[in-house]
């Protein structure tokens, strides 16, 4: 954090193959690079939900082949419990560091912030370029985990202590395994600290002229709060991840306290505290869950005012909310510990705000209906994709009444009713903000236009898949389903038995059907028609880029001159019924009422 | 994961003031001729750097911050914390890494009147950038034999929480310490070959000054918490 | 396509419905003297979400259905109220509403958590290890001999690391893998771990409490049903997660009596 | 002439093959004659038996239903009503020469998981020699051996759901003896005495026999995971079988 001069460099356009497509300083390269790491890491992740959900819908069922995965982990086919266990935890991990993260904030971010703001690039170029190496670097040392001999950390993505302090002797996978996991997640925060230090400086310094903040597009604003998020929640993880780490290799007794006995043997550690990691990490845990989440908003919403010819109700609104979400994320934390020996004052303190952060997530809905309401919708893959997202955040969010209510958590705690909930309002609301994102920037990355009937049939059987995928698991939860279980041995659970079954072949179907948007995504790259440069008609600076994609300094030379507010449209304008943002002519402007 | 290549832009002062004053590509802040009203607003943003450097130090504070609520929360849940009186040689070092910021201040003078081509200057700054890193180094030396002390009296990593979260702090302090030292190194070899800027001096110094108000918040924590 | 989306959606939302209205899956039946409280609050809550889920869904719905194809030179039109009334309607309706489910449920949780045992509350230590959960009753003297974690051992059976030549109060603890409670009385449950972090959750005594390792804490409840539950664990705490299981019969009175009796004998 | 030298040829030859044949014959004779003397004896349990703690399976119904009309118990320490003890490892501790101690026991013994419980509940190997772990139960177990660290033996834990194949594995170093646990079921405890050269476990009538001892003079140990080890002097004449009894004070 030492030198922050690099802007000049990014000036010249490189010459060499390496330092154009590798090593390069270009934010729109970085971008691409995030999206592809996301792009692996989303198949991967899902590759190990198949496995888990074909076990749990029927037990003990060979899976050929799968003991070439591992050969412990699966003898003859069959999964053993750890296996099932490092799968999810896997799973867990990968999904929620490297593709919920990296690709709707790092990679779309990191591709059009500069652009929306009217900038050539990052300010810091070296440390952009550091950030997706240093992810990536952590990338591989999570798979790594995979090929240690007794496999990965079988803890869980919230790696509780002091099963995940305690060492190998607390099952397979808890030695080397958490030890790499801890390390590739410390080597994350790293990375996306820098990430997040070139959003929020290049938000504040490095604006065009006349882009005052209110005329900052939503999905900016967006990545600019989600990047303040960040930069104070992964500051915290990493330092927690190291005392973890610590706990392993030197012996010491953060996590772990004292007169445990494990295998009949008594540990050597003293005293530690097994709350504190559970403090530490949902600190950064929830606020984890918006940064998943809040650029998925401004994608979903930056897509649909494009799409539904008209400005959000409104803009400032719509900003306040997202930012008293990140704020908020900071004091709900502990409805993740109801039920885990926290004082219970504490408890019915932390319940309140988790109650009143359901207000502002309210009000975004509220605005994006209340905008539909009189527009002038256009129906496209991506549109679609904003509304399902909509949609999903509507189911998951409801959820969210029963969670925050420690009572009733006593009854949900750690039942697939959480699964069913986190997945809905984090997971898939923020995998539909990607979609909704490519199929709309898509046109702008690579210059081409994706195929639409392709598109849209990945988007039906998407929607409908993820419903059947996921509210099926709400009604496990009421049952009293228990998570984080390899099968089903309890008497009560048997009868549960077949919902799995049916999750397990919805999930499969959902599951191929991505490889169509794969398809969609390497055909068009290369022979899907070519893209004008504003396919969509829309205001905001990606659009008045001089070619798709857009030049190295993306302006071609000269900056931008802004004029409006990002979304003029449904006027009267010579090009139509919108106006651009760097279009000098006169309207009458669609202004906040004050 | 291909892009264009085009030719670097020329830079028209009409449209890129950024790079004027020497910072980078800096842009304008709520200045525009917007429709009708025009806003006010300050000319220029700062260079980036400047706010840069605060963005980062916002996040190493957070991280030392999580770190002082684990030393609490440890302490305060168990019965095993043993007090143990500081290594005398951390008062010295506090001196020798506030020597160093006075130094570096020195630096900051000169170089400026350097810069605005105060020929006559004739000392050359270098020296006291020199002077900077070297008590800097000596600082991290210093701290190196504070835990040599710890450990001949039997105080380890894992021998206590307490010894623990010593080496911890003390070590995550160094550490950025030796970052700051990198950016001197840097800046030395920028100002030899006279591509330094004012943006990438005041940022190092900055980040330096921090290290002090860090390394006093630590130390005070220690002495009370140990 | 609009029209397809808004239909698919209001399918997909009254489908969700049905299974939450027919109770085809639901919480288990209450056996405890505290679960109405956290029941009412259930439903109460499942009502209030359950309709905001149905009402934003078919609105959404109708909403493309309507505004996919505007009029020709329909301009666009405002939301009748604007931006501000939205957000005063979602501070009214929404707050109010998560204002009172939060002031129930924290009443719900207060008589739960926030009541002392009652002084003849029947007294039962359960320990969690890897991977099962063992219960030790205080014998006649009614006191728990103290436990010396290095004489832990599962392979002679000594689960609680009891001295019983030293130590007098231990000499008539009784250790059982299975849990019995008298029915209508109520119990105060000592809960520590062995080693990681466990969770004792009984769905039909709607109780579910982690165990901290290095922390004592302690739940009471009373059962008012005779029978055989499930006790399982809800923490991730090892290969043997799923596994970790054991059984709580409620038992009249001299049922309960005998059974510790016999539980005794085998000691 | 060359005909005459030809032949001489051959008959060297063959000459040497006959007699590198027979040596080698008389050789492996001396081996097996020398390696055909037994150990045999029993071992005693004085003193009243110390009473095995019934096992409550209850967590795991299927467990129960195993042992339906043969309740578990513990299996420390098991005599029948005369005394005779069960599960007492016998070795030879001294007086083995190199190659003699280093040989492997070539048979495969299996260590099967039987209804939530360990058969056999002591298995005795060899150095190097192979066995496989096997489940006749419709339940998962892991198999969680605990070496003592610094003994040169690696510790490891696996899980063996229904069906999957046995674990083949062996011990690296001598270790009297090593605990064995299924941590799905904490009852479930066994173990494993690597010891070198020849050894036998002692049957339910208390009494063993140890096949293949070389003639020599040896110290015999018996070892029992509660009461602890006990050792005797025997000498073994070639083909011949000695004996050697044990008693353990019941403490």
């Amino acid at each position: 954090m030492h030198d922050m001069s690099h802007a000049h460099v990014a000036h010249q356009a490189p010459t060499s193959f390496i330092r154009r497509n590798i090593f390069s300083l270009d934010h729109k390269v970085i971008g691409k690079q995030y999206y592809g790491l996301a792009l692996v890491a989303v198949f991967v992740g899902m590759v190990l939900s198949w496995i888990m959900r074909l076990h749990l819908g029927w037990g003990n069922l060979a899976i050929p082949g799968l003991h070439l995965l591992s050969a412990n982990g699966a003898p003859g086919d069959v999964m053993t419990p750890e296996y099932y266990l490092q799968l999810m935890t896997m799973h867990g991990t990968i999904m929620v560091f490297f593709v919920l993260t990296t690709a709707p904030f790092a990679a779309f971010g990191n591709y059009f912030l500069p652009i929306q703001v009217g900038a050539e690039d990052m300010p810091f170029p070296h440390f952009n370029m550091m950030s997706f190496w240093v992810t990536f670097v952590a990338f591989l040392v999570m798979i790594a985990s995979f090929f240690v001999s007794d496999g990965p950390t079988l803890g869980g993505w919230t790696q509780y202590a002091p099963l995940s302090a305690l060492g190998a002797v607390t099952g397979p996978g808890q030695g080397t395994g958490v030890v790499l996991w801890a390390a590739s997640i410390a080597i994350f925060c790293v990375g996306q600290l820098f990430g997040s230090l070139n959003f929020i400086t290049t938000t504040l310094d490095m604006r065009t002229k006349g882009m005052s903040l209110w005329r900052l597009p939503l999905s900016t604003w967006a990545w600019f709060i989600t990047s303040v998020m960040g930069l104070t929640a992964f500051a915290v993880l990493m330092p927690a991840c190291i005392l973890l780490i610590l706990d392993h290799v030197a012996g010491t007794s953060f996590f772990i306290a004292s007169n445990l006995v494990v295998n009949d043997q008594l540990q050597p550690h003293a005293g530690g505290s097994t709350l504190l990691w559970q403090h530490l990490f949902w600190f950064f845990g929830h606020p984890e869950v918006y940064i998943a989440i809040v650029p998925g908003m401004g994608i979903v919403s930056h897509v649909l005012i494009s799409n539904m010819r008209r400005p959000m109700l409104s803009h400032r609104v719509l900003v306040y909310s997202m930012a008293a979400l990140a704020v908020l994320s900071y004091m709900v934390y502990g409805h993740h510990m109801f039920v885990s020996g926290m004082n219970p004052i504490s408890s019915i303190a932390f319940s309140f705000p988790t109650l009143i952060i359901t207000i502002p997530s309210t009000i975004i809905v509220l605005i994006w209906m209340g905008s539909l309401y009189g527009s002038r919708l256009r129906i496209n893959t991506a549109s679609l994709f904003a509304l399902g997202m909509i949609s999903m955040f509507i189911s998951g969010g409801v959820s969210g009444f029963f969670l925050a209510q420690p009572s009733l958590d006593i009854m949900l705690h750690a039942t697939y009713f959480v699964v069913g909930h986190f997945h809905l309002v984090m997971a898939v609301a923020a995998i539909f903000g990607i979609f909704s994102g490519t199929y709309f920037w898509f046109p702008k990355m690579y210059g081409r236009m994706m195929n639409e009937t392709i598109g849209k049939i990945h988007f039906w059987l998407t929607f409908v898949g993820t419903y059947c995928i996921f509210m099926p698991f709400h009604y496990l939860g009421l049952a009293g389903n228990v998570r984080r279980y390899q099968a089903f041995v309890d008497d009560y659970l048997q009868p549960l038995i077949p919902v799995h079954k049916f999750i397990t072949v919805a999930a499969l179907a959902t599951g191929a059907a991505q490889f169509l948007f794969l398809y969609n995504l390497i055909h068009s790259r290369f022979w899907g028609k070519p893209a004008p440069n504003n396919p969509w008609e829309s205001t905001s600076l990606e659009w008045a880029t001089p070619s798709s994609p857009p030049p190295f300094d993306n302006f071609g030379g000269t900056l931008p001159t802004v004029y409006h507010d990002p979304y003029q449209y449904g006027i009267e304008g010579s090009t139509g019924d919108y106006v651009m943002q760097n279009s000098p002519e006169k309207i009458e402007t669609v202004r906040e009422e004050p | 994961m291909a892009t264009t290549v085009h030719e670097p832009p020329k830079i028209d002062e009409q449209h890129s003031p950024g790079l004027t004053d020497g910072s980078g590509n800096a842009g304008w802040r709520d200045l525009g001729p917007g429709d009708g009203r025009v806003r006010v607003g300050q000319q220029y943003s700062p260079p980036p750097s400047s706010t840069g450097i605060w963005v980062g130090l916002a996040a190493i504070s957070m991280t030392f911050a999580a770190l002082t609520s684990a030393l609490v929360v440890r302490k305060g849940g168990s019965l095993d914390w043993r007090h143990f009186s500081l290594p005398s040689i951390l008062y010295l070092n506090t001196l020798v890494l506030f020597a160093s910021s006075f130094t570096l201040e020195v630096a900051r003078k000169k170089i400026a009147s350097f810069m605005k081509g105060q020929r006559d200057v004739t000392a050359n700054p270098n020296r006291w950038l020199y002077a900077t890193l070297a008590l800097g180094l000596l600082f991290v030396g210093g701290q190196y034999l504070a835990w040599r002390q710890l450990s001949t009296q039997g105080l380890y990593l894992a021998t206590n929480p307490s010894s623990s979260f010593f080496y911890v702090l003390t070590a995550a302090h160094a550490l950025h310490v030796l970052g700051g030292l990198g950016g001197l190194v840097r800046v030395i070899g920028k100002l030899d070959h006279l591509t330094l800027r004012r943006s990438t001096l005041d940022a190092t110094s900055r980040y330096w000054h921090f290290m002090d108000v860090l390394w006093l918040y630590l130390l005070l924590l220690l002495w009370m918490k140990l | 396509m609009a029209k397809v989306f808004a239909v698919t959606l209001i399918i997909i939302a009254i489908l969700s419905a049905i299974p939450i209205l027919r109770h085809t899956w639901w919480l288990p039946q209450d056996i405890s003297t505290h679960g109405q409280a956290i029941d009412e609050q259930m439903s109460e809550t499942m009502a209030e979400a359950g309709l905001s889920f149905l009402a934003s869904q078919i609105l959404l719905a109708i909403f493309v259905w309507r505004f996919s194809r505007p009029r020709p030179g329909e301009k666009i039109k405002n939301f009748p109220g604007g931006a501000m009334g939205l957000v005063i309607a979602a501070f009214l309706l929404v707050g109010t509403e998560v204002l009172a489910l939060g002031a129930f449920g924290a009443k719900a949780w207060a008589s739960i958590y926030l009541t002392p045992p009652a002084a003849d509350s029947v007294p039962i230590q359960v320990q969690a290890g890897q991977f099962a959960f063992y219960f030790r009753y205080p014998g006649p003297d009614g006191m728990f001999g103290p436990i010396h974690p290095d004489r832990i051992n599962e392979a002679n059976q000594n689960l609680f690391g009891l001295d019983t030549d030293h130590d007098p109060d231990s000499k008539d603890d009784i250790v059982t893998a299975e849990m019995a409670v008298p029915v209508n009385r109520e119990v105060h449950l000592l809960m520590r771990s062995k080693d990681v972090g466990h969770s004792f959750y009984v769905p039909e005594l709607r109780v579910q409490q982690d165990f901290v390792p290095g922390l004592d804490l302690s739940i009471h409840f009373t059962a008012t049903k005779i029978g055989r539950y499930e006790i399982v664990c809800t923490q991730l705490c090892g290969l043997g997660h799923y596994n970790m299981k054991a059984y709580l019969s409620v038992m009249s009175q001299d049922d309960y009596d005998s059974w510790l009796k016999k539980q005794a004998a085998l000691q | 002439m060359m005909k005459g030298e030809y032949k001489l040829k051959i008959a060297a030859v063959l000459s040497a093959f006959l007699l590198v044949a027979t040596g080698a014959l008389i050789l492996n004779q001396r081996v097996s004659a020398a390696a055909d003397g037994t150990i045999t004896g029993s071992v005693k349990l004085t003193g009243t038996p110390p009473h095995m703690k019934g096992i409550d399976m209850s967590k795991d119904p299927y467990c129960v239903k195993q042992h339906e009309n043969n309740p578990p118990k513990m299996e420390n320490v098991v005599a029948s009503s005369s005394g005779a003890l069960q599960n007492v490892v016998v070795y030879i501790s001294q007086g083995l020469t190199g190659n003699e101690a280093s040989a492997v026991s070539s048979e495969e013994p299996t260590f099967d998981q039987k209804g939530c419980m360990y058969t056999p509940h002591v298995l005795a190997l060899n150095v190097d020699q192979k066995y496989k772990v096997i489940t006749s139960d419709q339940t998962t177990h892991n198999i969680h051996p605990l070496p003592a660290p610094g003994a040169g033996n690696i510790g490891w834990n696996k899980s063996q759901p229904p069906g999957a194949p046995p674990i083949e594995t062996s011990w690296k170093a001598q270790e009297v003896a090593i605990s064995v646990k299924c941590n799905i079921h904490p009852w479930m405890h066994g173990w494993f005495a690597v010891v070198k050269g020849p050894n036998a476990v002692s049957d339910e009538n208390g009494s063993y026999t140890i096949k293949n001892v070389p003639a020599g003079s040896y110290t015999v140990t018996a070892w029992q995971e509660d009461l602890g080890e006990q050792t005797s002097k025997v000498s073994v004449a070639a083909g011949q079988s000695a004996k050697a009894d044990f008693t353990f004070k019941s403490k």
